[in-house]
């Protein structure tokens, strides 16, 4: 016992170890002026120097041409005029309260939950409610004025599209990673095969499924709306990488928490979703993110399938004549919206990872 | 771990509950879109003066008028529209899934696309006779298509523009090479770049792109003409209801022109249609006599309801590609008949 | 008697504020064998890799062979220390993708430039005399731990090295391994091999040490031959941690 | 009881799934017949009438659809096959990169992985065709004396003609995909255990050369897995050559079925063909995988 205790603290030395020097082996408190760690970090040998002032000349070219270009030289117009365009779309100026104050909820929400400790036992449940309250916010009725799904676009659709396939992926993988080890032969086969077709196609392929052609397998009375099935199609595709990374997660867990579990009694059920599937999420955690962040980001691809999310509504954008030709802009611009969101995401599961890490502390 | 799942299920039930509608399959589209009380109208979205979208997320140009004129026609409200912009490749799978209740997109009439055989959509009447060009710029010396052997051409992927191209330089043994990019603006950055030494597309649409260029006496777009390009709207094949509705809505456009009705004058004209009982032919036209809607389905007065909310095909065309809209591009055979054109729309008896 | 390590108030400290050294003061002789002992987190380890660069000090002097390994020491410097001093691990740290014989050759044809027929020739010889050289070409994880240890040892031995650091050598070994390892030590202190080893062996320390350093929290508690520590130690720490140790 | 509770289970499910897959079905064949488009593949012996601005096989557009199928599919494997090569250099080195004794170095292999992989591939693309491809001037810009000489007509190689969408496409995908590789990379090197690095540097050896003998080989078992979903990655990831003008697989079939309407039949050939391009990577990974295993791990 002992000897695996110094192992793990090893372990840990480690991570933080080889991202130092050679020289040394574990962090420590430094003065950044001091002259010798300068030396040390930057300067220890000629190569080393050499490497640091070329670098160092390079980013600072890089930077002044970089902050000219963003401060005088860019043309911001197509940005500063068309920002309602960019977070809502095309959705009419009387109604667009509706899917802004859905993003400044979510905003609200994501700093509250990075930063404050209110509703923390029941948050999970709120950003549970995110999801259908901007479907509802989007869509109207009951009370709201009715709006299609046509109409929608911008940031607002991009994070409708996220996080709605998003909520149908996750379960849909944990079915589908269930079904893999299930024992009835077909379940298990059908499975199998769902989880390597789709991830052996090409995102941008199984959209253009969902766009064209799942309406040639539903009945012709059936109409499903164009979000709705990209909705679809993402989730499709999400939910068989979802599904691997949980299953990954399941053979993490050693055999004796399967067999202890039997051991109290527990049924095969009560086993997989109290015991085995928390620690499958658990473990699948940082993939999982990496498959949120991916979701995010591929929802860009709706651009070529004729969507207006962020990306397809700064294509159209840029078919305007007065703003024809600011390719730069507009994509260093989408560039940084993206990377916020994406930066806000890493830290949500950042902030979960660690509350579960505590969570398995306690127990 | 149990909740977070049933959660996401009912999420799953709502979506596909909340999005699916039912819809008859005997009964016309027409009914269909009735009872809808929207038009679902599929365009480019991407194309200065046709359909493009403004600075205020709205729909702008001469396609979006035809969904308007539509939509006044039979929903008596020319803002019952929703529009859905489509890529060239996705639009006839559109119309024929059912996404779409008519396709208003600078789609070219030809036999393959009207057939069952082909594409199976049913063409409304032309609404703007285009013909494919070529823009080079001035500085290139290109003179005629010749000039253009083992040049780079930029093109629209999946359109009629790329394969007249390919017949024509084919047929006169030219050999070139096309740089395809999915919508005309990739091809205009793709031209204006030096990507290409020319670009192709329809003259109406190279005279809007250049329009919109910084220096637009620079480029010119070549004589020749590569193809008949007479662009109508579609709606899917089997379904006269629509269809023909779809066709007397854009003959409206064309004889109210004729008729010199347009929206500035159309209630004088309804007023003197009323007092006046000699005036038949004006009568039909303006729904007073005959009951000519009732046979295609729509309510009688859609004429005047088409006037008044998008005036007829001459205020359209000015308002959008006429002089001093944003994308200028001379009439030449989008005048009607009575004015050297090519637009002439049958009785309204 | 020439001086190998003189070391002068080092001092070092982790993130968190823990002095793992706290002002040491140190000094190893030619040919003699110093046994670090303390309980866990008292500073042994980290003082015993300071003397080959693994870990470096925030303050003090320290000169090993004669170099200087002050606090951000050149890497120029530690180089030319590592290349005289030899060390030890608890976890052996043997090259698993390597057989035996390689993971003994491999920094005398790398480092010392010694062609490969020289470096294995002094490697055999070198494991003939650890008694393990029908193993030189099996790899690491088909070999016994004390067998593994062993040739960890000959590893280090093939740069001929002036000093030997053992850092637990035997906290990671079966019972009935511990021996052939503690064995293999005590023949190279007969050889007037200049030894800084920390472990929990009394029964080696008390037999092969030439002085005994006692630390604890940071800080050298005690220092002095074996005899006198193991009978009549003079703090009460140090007594306290005997106690532990003898039950 | 005679049937056990298992085996109930089981029949219903197998009832279950097999209703489901025939309601699909059935819908499929209705709705096609509906559209007079029954499975068909006839149509792939016509001739396609379009031109392509490359091929990699001798191509014309009197040439069948199936002919320009598989040009595109050779276009698609060239891209991925140098996308390949280049994406594990650049990953290889920005990985390793993050165990630099420079910090400089650390902290710009760590800013590149994190900006690449917080922004979308297809934006990237279009940022590497439409803004620093054709932004480039019209005259050739030699580099290197005339081993590369760059335009936006094309880049030129040691005299090897290379087009800008195939470039722009080949870089945007490198890119993008060597910073996932770098984070593989650096997961592997990670997992080699500390002491690895302490005991090569008691030995008096240096990082660098400590890096290619004693790390590396014992990271390959924990990076090849990850590398392999990368180059699966990297080959899907090529599709999106349609939105910078590159004649891929996915390109062509898009045209093909706006062409022939053959939307059902134009999938399940592009389904069929990824299938086969994974079997082929993973396969060839499994027998690297094999390969380098027994030659790090002789025993």
């Amino acid at each position: 016992m002992n000897l695996l205790k110094k192992n793990n603290s090893q372990k840990d030395i480690n991570l933080k170890h080889l991202t130092t020097s050679s020289t040394n082996s574990l962090p420590q408190k430094i003065n950044p002026f001091n002259i010798r760690i300068l030396t040390r970090d930057f300067f220890s040998n000629p190569l080393d120097t050499t490497l640091t002032v070329a670098l160092i000349f390079i980013s600072i070219l890089g930077s002044v041409n970089i902050l000219e270009w963003l401060i005088y030289k860019a043309n911001w117009n197509i940005v500063t005029k068309n920002i309602n365009l960019f977070i809502v779309g095309s959705y009419p100026k009387e109604y667009s309260w509706r899917p802004i104050s859905w993003l400044l909820i979510i905003l609200i929400i994501s700093i509250t939950t990075l930063y404050t400790n209110l509703f923390k036992s029941r948050r999970y449940l709120i950003w549970i409610i995110i999801i259908p309250l901007g479907i509802y916010l989007h869509s109207g009725g009951l009370g709201l004025k009715p709006l299609p799904t046509d109409i929608w676009g911008g940031l607002s659709l991009t994070l409708i599209l996220t996080l709605s396939s998003g909520a149908i992926a996750f379960p849909l993988g944990i079915l589908l990673a269930l079904g893999k080890q299930s024992e009835i032969t077909l379940v298990r086969f059908v499975c199998k095969i769902y989880i390597e077709v789709i991830r052996s196609l090409p995102l941008i392929a199984v959209l253009f499924f969902g766009q064209l052609l799942i309406p040639l397998f539903l009945p012709m009375e059936v109409e499903i709306n164009r979000v709705s099935r990209a909705v679809l199609a993402f989730a499709i595709f999400a939910a068989s990488y979802i599904a691997e990374d949980i299953r990954g997660g399941l053979q993490a867990i050693p055999k004796t928490q399967c067999e202890a579990a039997e051991a109290l009694g527990l049924s095969k059920r009560q086993i997989f979703f109290q015991i085995l599937l928390p620690q499958s999420i658990r473990t699948a955690l940082p993939s999982l993110t990496n498959q949120a962040i991916g979701l995010l980001q591929n929802t860009s691809l709706m651009a070529i399938l004729g969507l207006v999310e962020l990306l397809g509504i700064s294509r159209s954008l840029l078919a305007n004549p007065e703003f024809i030709g600011l390719y730069l802009e507009t994509y260093v611009w989408l560039a940084f919206i993206y990377w916020i969101i994406c930066s806000i995401m890493s830290l949500l599961a950042k902030k979960l990872e660690n509350e579960l890490r505590i969570n398995q502390a306690k127990e | 771990m149990l909740k977070r799942l049933i959660t996401g299920l009912t999420t799953l039930a709502m979506l596909t509950s909340g999005c699916a509608t039912m819809q008859s399959s005997r009964s016309s589209r027409l009914d269909l879109i009735k009872k809808r009380g929207v038009l679902v109208c599929g365009v480019s979205g991407k194309i200065p003066g046709f359909s493009y979208l403004n600075t205020q997320g709205k729909y702008e140009g001469l396609d979006v008028d035809i969904c308007k004129a539509v939509a006044s026609a039979i929903l008596e409200d020319p803002n019952k529209v929703q529009y859905r912009p489509l890529t060239a490749p996705e639009r006839f799978t559109a119309l024929k899934t059912g996404e779409i209740d008519i396709l208003s997109r600078n789609t070219t009439f030809n036999l393959s696309r009207d057939s069952i055989q082909g594409n199976g959509v049913t063409f409304a009447p032309v609404i703007f006779h285009d013909g494919q060009g070529i823009m080079v710029s001035k500085a290139s010396q290109i003179k005629n298509i010749n000039d253009l052997r083992s040049r780079n051409i930029c093109v629209g992927s999946g359109t009629t523009t790329e394969q007249n191209l390919n017949d024509t330089f084919q047929e006169n043994g030219i050999r070139y090479t096309p740089i395809k990019y999915q919508d005309l603006n990739q091809v205009v950055a793709g031209y204006l770049s030096g990507r290409c030494s020319a670009m192709t597309s329809d003259r109406s649409q190279l005279a809007a792109a250049r329009s919109s260029f910084s220096n637009p006496d620079r480029h010119i777009i070549l004589e020749e003409v590569l193809s008949k390009e007479p662009l109508a709207p579609a709606s899917i094949g089997g379904d006269q209801k629509l269809s023909d509705a779809l066709r007397w809505v854009i003959y409206t456009l064309i004889a109210t022109d004729e008729f010199g009705i347009n929206s500035r004058n159309i209630d004088t004209k309804l007023a003197i249609a009323k007092s006046n009982p000699n005036l038949s032919s004006l009568r039909r036209l303006l729904g007073v006599d005959g009951e000519l809607g009732n046979k295609i389905g729509i309510s009688n007065n859609f004429v005047v309801n088409i006037v008044k909310s998008t005036g007829n095909y001459s205020e359209i065309y000015n308002r959008h590609l006429g002089p001093g809209s944003n994308v200028e591009i001379p009439r030449g055979l989008n005048h009607t008949y009575k004015n050297g054109g090519l637009l002439i729309s049958p009785p309204f008896k | 008697m020439e001086t190998i390590i003189t070391a002068s108030k080092l001092s070092k400290s982790y993130s968190l504020g823990v002095k793992a050294l706290n002002e040491v003061d140190l000094s190893v002789f030619s040919g003699e064998v110093v046994v670090l002992m303390g309980p866990s987190g008292s500073g042994k380890s980290t003082l015993i890799r300071t003397f080959n660069g693994l870990e470096n000090i925030d303050t003090g002097e320290l000169e090993v062979l004669g170099v200087r390994l002050g606090s951000f020491a050149t890497e120029k410097n530690i180089l030319r220390v590592r290349k005289k001093v030899g060390m030890v691990f608890q976890q052996f740290n043997l090259f698993p993708h390597l057989s035996i014989l390689e993971n003994v050759t491999l920094a005398q044809i790398k480092v010392q430039k010694v062609n490969k027929e020289k470096a294995e020739a002094k490697a055999m010889n070198l494991l003939k005399k650890m008694g393990i050289v029908e193993q030189a070409n099996k790899y690491p994880n088909q070999l016994s731990g004390g067998q593994q240890q062993r040739v960890a040892i000959v590893r280090a031995l093939a740069l001929e090295p002036t000093l030997m650091l053992f850092d637990e050598p035997t906290s990671a070994l079966d019972p009935e391994r511990i021996k052939e390892v503690l064995d293999a030590m005590r023949d190279l202190a007969k050889q007037g091999m200049t030894m800084v080893v920390v472990t929990h062996e009394i029964g080696f320390a008390r037999e092969v040490a030439d002085r005994v350093v006692f630390m604890d929290k940071g800080k050298i508690i005690e220092e002095s031959d074996p005899k006198s520590f193991f009978t009549a130690a003079k703090e009460e720490r140090s007594r306290k941690f005997l106690n532990q140790m003898m039950q | 009881m005679f049937f056990s509770k298992k085996l109930i289970l089981q029949f219903f499910s197998t009832i279950f799934i097999t209703l489901v897959f025939f309601i699909l079905l059935n819908n499929l064949i209705i709705n096609l017949f509906r559209t007079d488009m029954m499975f068909d593949l006839g149509w792939l012996n016509q001739p396609s009438g379009f031109a392509l601005s490359e091929n990699s096989l001798p191509y014309n557009p009197t040439n069948s659809y199936l002919w320009t199928l598989l040009v595109g599919l050779s276009n698609s494997l060239k891209v991925i096959f140098f996308g390949l090569i280049l994406s594990t250099i650049i990953g290889v080195i920005a990985g390793a990169s993050r165990f630099s004794s420079n910090k400089l170095i650390r902290i710009l292999s760590s800013y590149y992985v994190i900006v690449i992989r917080q922004i979308p591939l297809l934006l990237q693309l279009l940022f590497w065709y439409f803004v620093a491809f054709l932004n480039l001037s019209n005259t050739p810009l030699s580099i290197l004396g005339n081993i590369l000489t760059i335009s936006n007509q094309g880049v030129r190689l040691l005299g090897i003609d290379i087009s800008v969408e195939f470039s722009a496409l080949l870089i945007g995908l490198t890119i993008f995909t060597g910073a996932s590789i770098a984070e593989v990379v650096r997961g592997g090197i990670n997992s080699v255990s500390i002491g690895q690095w302490e005991a090569f540097r008691s030995l008096g050896i240096k990082d660098s050369l400590g890096m290619k003998r004693i790390v590396i080989p014992q990271a390959l078992p924990a990076i090849l897995p990850g590398l392999t979903s990368q180059y699966l990655n990297l080959a899907k990831n090529s599709t999106l050559a349609i939105a910078v003008g590159y004649p891929d697989i996915y390109a062509i079939s898009d045209t093909t079925i706006t062409q022939t309407g053959r939307a059902i039949e134009g999938f399940t050939i592009l389904l069929i063909i990824f299938l086969i391009l994974n079997l082929i990577i993973s396969f060839a990974m499994e027998v690297l995988n094999k390969i380098i295993l027994s030659k790090v791990y002789k025993y």
